[in-house]
């Protein structure tokens, strides 16, 4: 039974690691929490179900043209949402970035209808592992997400592109000095968190269903991964997003089926407490 | 209003063998001075020799990793910034750090409030005329803007507000850097008012003509390390602060 | 306090404005809204007491919290237990609700206020999350999921404010009173500290002030005001459940003072109506509703990021400064 | 932002805003002919439950035009006048006093959660109109009977089809079988528990574990372990259409194939559509499934199949219901008078609808009946209609 609880704990955890990730590549690069992920999470679902039923193409092709989607997606929010107001306060930019999430909910109800939908599963079937039965799914889920993740750090770290980016994400300023086009490394870190963000969404369709407000809550667990995990730090949102995976799973079963979402942040308190910086953050450093 | 520190203790302020280091990079190695009521009290050094660090040890932004600062004779080592601030502790910073959103008078107010709230009295208002036609700001309409101040003005309302919250001491940071002559002459003119009701000064300075003006006492430091202590023309004629200063050193003399 | 020159300089004569918009709306809109509207202007002034805390916490202090709507819960919780639990009368009830929400939000500062920066905003998304699950499932206190309802309206003595208009003249009368306190709190010494604290935390400390117990200071007085909104809630609609003390409630106060702007209540009050108003004014487009509305939230914030009250600022700041230029030069 | 462009941002604001002004009131309101009827209705069509407003959003133009097809009432045809509730306390009552306050509304339908309509409640008093309420909760039917008179709960009460539900399985499994619940803490869901307990306790069962769990969760994988450890037979379950057809499908795929009693919301054509053949061996007792046997609403659920090539969901039916419902009382009072047309509401005993018979002599639960109903094969099967006599 707890093998059960370990995958299935394992793959949620793993989806809001993704998003998470997609959160923090943003953070590091324009300094502010984007409140509007959820959302992609939940376009990107809902683009696999427009490729995947709509337009009958396999699972796995699907997945890959949503993410190019939501590619776009990622730019022209940043173009919208974020360009605008590089220049004021990170409070406007929030609330921007609100005044967005409501609008896509709406405009996702209003494109693809209020009913929830589902796509087909990246793997069918079931594992049995002694007395434990694991959805195949599950374990696709793990696998592809952690392709992504192997394949966003070759990026950042290993290709040219991926300098670009790290050097406007340390200083905008310095970077437009030597040449770089702030807007488009910005542009494509938006569009790759939306990617990394929407191709979570496809991979949790089956099991979860798709409608229009689900990104609000995935968005909320995202948040606590971040913290659990430290701010701004890659590593630290992907065990975060494991962690609240598992505890909303264990928690769940062992201490209380209730509140099982409150759980999620009384551990993100218990670490905050014993941790300010949450676990691989630095200390933020306040000059004197 | 008679400083009562003359009679209590001899000295205000005193470091005793304070040191610190940050994973490596010494600070303070092994500090001692000791302020005496009313003293201006200078702390020289090339950048980077630890002289604002110092300043934060003793506000306590800082811990010291070894050694005591006593505040007129009690140990302040282990209190938290605002405990220093409210036992009689004033500071100013290289950069100022005013209400920027809020006006003259309101940002004055503020050091009046920590005056009420320790020692239970109400500044009068000659006290402040005084202090600021000193800073030449007699004739600036109070409820303007911060924002609408000079850089040197804001600098000299800073040491207003320090001089009106009647500390024992003021920490004083570079408050000639960014200045004219004309404003520095009114930041001699502030630090009499202090001395005169007491108040000590401790002044970090890169003007020379300011410092070796103005100091009773001065204390070089170089790398971390307290090289002399002594007055004005003991320190100008004393060859190791020279070599640190001008000579051997690699850095350039600013 | 020191009697310095305080001209009618915009930063500082703002009361002003507010208080007498706040007495021109309570004489007229009664005779010319219909009762729906006046629900509307009832929810709103509500909403403005809560946008308020937001203003003395974000505004003042610069802690951006989410659990605002929480807190409002809590208040209107309390003072429907005390109504039909423990039937203490409705005046004793709301006290009990405003000064037990303060007291819960000062004990809550200690442990979040050691937190900085980002991690203190997302600690209160965590906080309204906890309420929220607390609203829904604590049977006893809350009524669980179906909520108390049948909550007596308020009352003095024997007249009771059952009517639309009545309570109307209530919320408006508290809104005003709110408002001359936040007055009396912008001008006073701890206020200033709030705005030390905002400023630069460590440079308020250097003054001698206790960041911690501030900043608690500030939420309990934030939680003060959600506790006499929620009580006021209470009253108006008889009916509560966990569906309004949302994570969602909480983002609309920080978008209404966003849009209003931060630096004085008349933001908080332009920001409230503009969204209420709105929200009820795009009624008619029925499907797309909330589609405009989101769209209309980031291109407000676009055109104007200060908010509206920061535009006007930024005018009379061009006004202020000519002015002394033409001083200097004199 | 060069100040050219802002000004030009302004005006569309501006203009955006305007917009609705001039759009006014509801758009298809006919000029010619006779002063339609207007009656009012309370939807979530936006937000998370924004499946219920789509529902009745589409039902409405069906039963208009079934109505003002055959000469309207009292020869007046009649408008349906919908207004958004966003889910949340404070927006169905904004809705229905914004309804209320339009004179020529004679009755008012609120949404369908026991919620919305405790909180319209009071406006309900205060305006003195005719509201239909669709929650199916126990608390809302003693609110109806007790406190509001001009609040009618036009909806089958739990009550009556967990009971049947029940009893027909403790039939069907035996008296031997054991049984585990688990609920969504949301209002219904919360109360359908509790009676589907004491309808088992009514047998002298005990069910061997309740297991809570809050509206939105995703992931059941521990609350199954809890049932599967309890060692039950029989599952039964209270939850909405999405977080049912999640339950069903992580119950099967781990392999537990026992029976599952449902809330109507396991038997919803979402979830069948969601869950698929996975469906299978779940019993529910519903108001409304899109194969019912009831003439009435096997027409109505053919009809929307046709125009809208989706089934007729249980909201869309229950709409279609009240909106009958209120005209037979406009009908019987022979007035738009808010007053008559109320009383005439409480002289209905016997009014057969799309999803079941109502008496409305006492305010609360005035549906008598339901279906009961087990899916095979992806589809909703009929076993046999439920009914049952109103003690007045």
């Amino acid at each position: 039974m707890n093998l059960q609880l370990l995958f299935s704990g394992f793959s949620t955890g793993i989806i809001y690691s993704l998003i998470a990730m997609g959160m923090v590549l943003i953070f590091r690069s324009v300094g502010i929490m984007n409140f509007a992920q959820g959302e992609f999470l939940m376009f990107g679902g809902y683009f696999c179900y427009m490729f995947n039923r709509l337009l009958d193409l396999p699972i796995g092709l699907s997945l890959i043209l949503a993410s190019i989607c939501m590619g776009f997606v990622g730019v022209v929010f940043m173009r919208t949402s974020y360009w605008p107001l590089r220049h004021a306060e990170s409070k406007a930019i929030i609330v921007s970035a609100m005044g967005a999430s409501i609008a896509l909910k709406e405009g996702a109800r209003l494109i693809w209808g209020a009913v929830p939908v589902t796509v087909d599963r990246a793997s069918e079937g079931v594992v049995n592992i002694g007395t434990a039965v694991i959805m195949k799914q599950n374990i696709a889920i793990i696998v592809i997400a952690f392709m992504v993740m192997v394949l966003i750090y070759l990026l950042l770290e290993k290709t040219f592109i991926g300098n670009i980016m790290q050097a406007t994400a340390q200083d905008q300023y310095m970077a437009s000095l030597t040449g770089i086009p702030v807007i488009v490394s910005i542009g494509m870190t938006f569009a790759i968190s939306a990617m990394i963000t929407g191709i979570g969404g496809g991979l949790l369709a089956p099991l979860f269903f798709l409608n229009n407000t689900m990104g609000t809550t995935a968005g909320a667990k995202a948040f606590a991964a971040i913290v659990i995990g430290g701010f701004g730090s890659v590593p630290g949102a992907i065990v975060g997003g494991i962690i609240v995976g598992l505890v909303e799973a264990f928690g769940g079963a062992y201490i209380s089926s209730t509140y099982q979402l409150v759980l999620i942040y009384v551990v993100l308190f218990i670490v905050l407490m014993l941790r300010p910086q949450g676990l691989f953050g630095e200390k933020i450093q306040e000059k004197a | 209003m008679e400083n009562t520190m003359k009679e209590r203790h001899l000295d205000v302020l005193k470091l005793e063998h304070v040191s610190k280091n940050f994973g490596g990079v010494v600070a303070a190695d092994d500090i001692c001075i000791e302020i005496n009521p009313g003293e201006i009290f200078g702390l020289i050094g090339p950048n980077g020799a630890g002289k604002t660090t110092i300043l934060n040890i003793i506000m306590g932004i800082y811990d010291a990793d070894k050694g005591n600062i006593y505040l007129g004779g009690t140990d302040i080592t282990k209190l938290p910034t605002y405990k220093r601030a409210r036992m009689g502790i004033a500071r100013t910073f290289q950069h100022p750090r005013l209400l920027t959103r809020c006006d003259i008078l309101t940002n004055i107010q503020m050091g009046i409030d920590l005056t009420k709230r320790t020692q239970k009295q109400n500044v009068d208002e000659s006290e402040l005329r005084e202090l600021l036609e000193a800073a030449n700001l007699q004739d600036v309409d109070l409820s303007l803007s911060v924002g609408q101040l000079s850089y040197g003005q804001q600098k000299l309302l800073e040491i207003v507000r320090a001089v009106l919250s009647h500390p024992y001491i003021m920490l004083v940071d570079e408050p000639a850097a960014g200045l004219n002559h004309r404003e520095m002459d009114y930041i001699v003119a502030l630090f009499n008012i202090a001395v005169k009701k007491g108040i000590a000064v401790l002044l970090i300075e890169h003007a020379m003509d300011l410092v070796m003006g103005i100091c009773d006492r001065i204390t070089v430091l170089n790398f971390g390390k307290q090289i002399m202590t002594g007055t004005p023309d003991e320190v100008q004629n004393n060859d190791e602060v020279i070599a640190a200063y001008l000579g051997g050193s690699a850095n350039a003399e600013d | 306090m020191m009697k310095g020159t305080r001209k009618g300089n915009l930063i500082t004569g703002r009361y002003m404005i507010t208080l007498t918009c706040i007495t021109i709306a309570g004489c007229f809109l009664p005779l010319v809204l219909s009762s729906y509207m006046l629900r509307v202007m009832n929810i709103a002034l509500i909403s403005y007491m809560c946008v308020l805390s937001v203003y003395v916490l974000l505004g003042m202090c610069g802690q951006n919290s989410f659990a605002q709507a929480g807190f409002w819960g809590v208040g209107a919780y309390i003072t429907a237990n005390c109504l039909l639990k423990l039937n203490l009368g409705p005046i004793v009830s709301m006290i009990i609700a405003i000064a037990g929400t303060a007291l819960f939000a000062f004990v809550l500062g200690f442990a979040f206020f050691r937190l900085k920066q980002y991690y203190f905003t997302f600690a209160t998304i965590g906080l309204m999350t906890i309420f929220n699950g607390l609203f829904m499932n604590w049977k006893e206190v809350t009524g669980g999921a179906l909520g108390i309802s049948g909550i007596p309206p308020f009352a003095i003595f024997s007249f009771e404010f059952s009517n639309e208009t009545s309570k109307f003249f209530l919320i408006i009368f508290c809104a005003f009173v709110v408002t001359f306190l936040m007055k009396i709190l912008f001008n006073s010494s701890l206020g200033r500290q709030f705005m030390a604290i905002r400023d630069n935390e460590l440079a308020a400390g250097c003054m001698g002030i206790n960041p911690l117990l501030t900043k608690s200071k500030a939420f309990a007085i934030g939680g003060a005001l959600c506790g006499l909104g929620g009580a006021l809630y209470a009253y108006l609609s008889g009916y509560l459940s966990f569906q309004v003390f949302t994570y969602n409630q909480s983002t609309m106060y920080l978008i209404m003072i966003m849009l209003g702007g931060t630096i004085n209540p008349i933001g908080a009050l332009i920001g409230t109506m503009i969204i209420s108003l709105l929200q009820e004014f795009v009624r008619p487009l029925q499907n797309y509703m909330q589609l405009i509305y989101g769209v209309g939230i980031m291109l407000l914030m676009i055109v104007q990021p200060e908010g509206i009250l920061g535009g006007i600022k930024a005018l009379y700041g061009k006004y202020n400064e000519r002015k002394t230029l033409r001083r200097s030069e004199a | 932002m060069t100040r050219k462009l802002k000004a030009v941002t302004l005006l569309l604001i501006a203009m955006l805003l305007a917009f609705p002004v001039f759009a006014g009131g509801n758009s298809e309101s006919s000029s010619d002919g006779p002063e339609p009827i207007k009656i009012g209705l309370t939807a979530v069509l936006t937000g998370d439950r924004s499946l219920e407003g789509q529902y009745s959003r589409r039902v409405i133009e069906i039963v208009e035009e079934e109505i003002n097809g055959s000469g309207g009432v009292l020869g007046r045809p009649i408008e349906i006048v919908i207004e958004d509730s966003l889910g949340t306390d404070i927006g169905a009552v904004n809705a229905y006093r914004k309804l209320a306050s339009d004179d020529d509304i004679v009755a008012i339908i609120t949404p369908d959660s026991s919620n919305d309509g405790m909180a319209q409640s009071p406006s309900a008093l205060e305006f003195r109109i005719l509201t239909t309420a669709q929650g199916s909760s126990p608390t809302l039917r003693d609110m109806c009977n007790n406190d509001n008179p001009y609040l009618f709960q036009i909806r089958t009460c739990d009550e009556t089809l967990c009971k049947a539900l029940i009893d027909y399985a403790y039939e069907e499994f035996g008296p031997d079988a054991k049984y585990a619940v688990i609920h969504d803490t949301e209002t219904s869901s919360n109360d359908q528990a509790r009676l589907f307990t004491e309808a088992l306790q009514a047998h002298g069962v005990e069910p061997l574990v309740t297991v809570p769990f809050t509206t939105g969760t995703k992931d059941f994988s521990s609350h199954i372990a809890i049932i599967q450890q309890s060692g039950a037979d029989v599952i039964i379950a209270a939850a909405f259409q999405t977080e049912a057809a999640i339950l069903i499908q992580q119950i099967r795929s781990m392999g537990i194939d026992s029976p599952i009693l449902g809330s109507n919301g396991f038997a919803d054509p979402v979830t069948i559509g969601l869950a698929g053949e996975l469906c299978d061996n779940v019993y529910s007792g519903v108001q409304w499934v899109p194969e019912t046997t009831n003439p009435k609403g096997a027409a109505l659920a053919a009809e929307y199949q046709e125009r809208f090539n989706e089934a007729c969901g249980k909201s869309a039916a229950q709409v279609y219901d009240n909106i009958n419902i209120i005209c037979e009382a406009i009908r019987i009072a022979g007035t738009t008078d808010r007053e008559a047309v109320r009383d005439a509401m409480s002289t209905i005993s016997d009014y057969h609808g799309a999803i079941t018979t109502y008496d409305c002599r006492t305010n609360g639960g005035c549906g008598l009946g339901g279906l009961l109903v087990r899916v095979t094969k992806g589809q909703a099967e009929v076993l046999g209609e439920i009914i049952s006599e109103k003690d007045i």
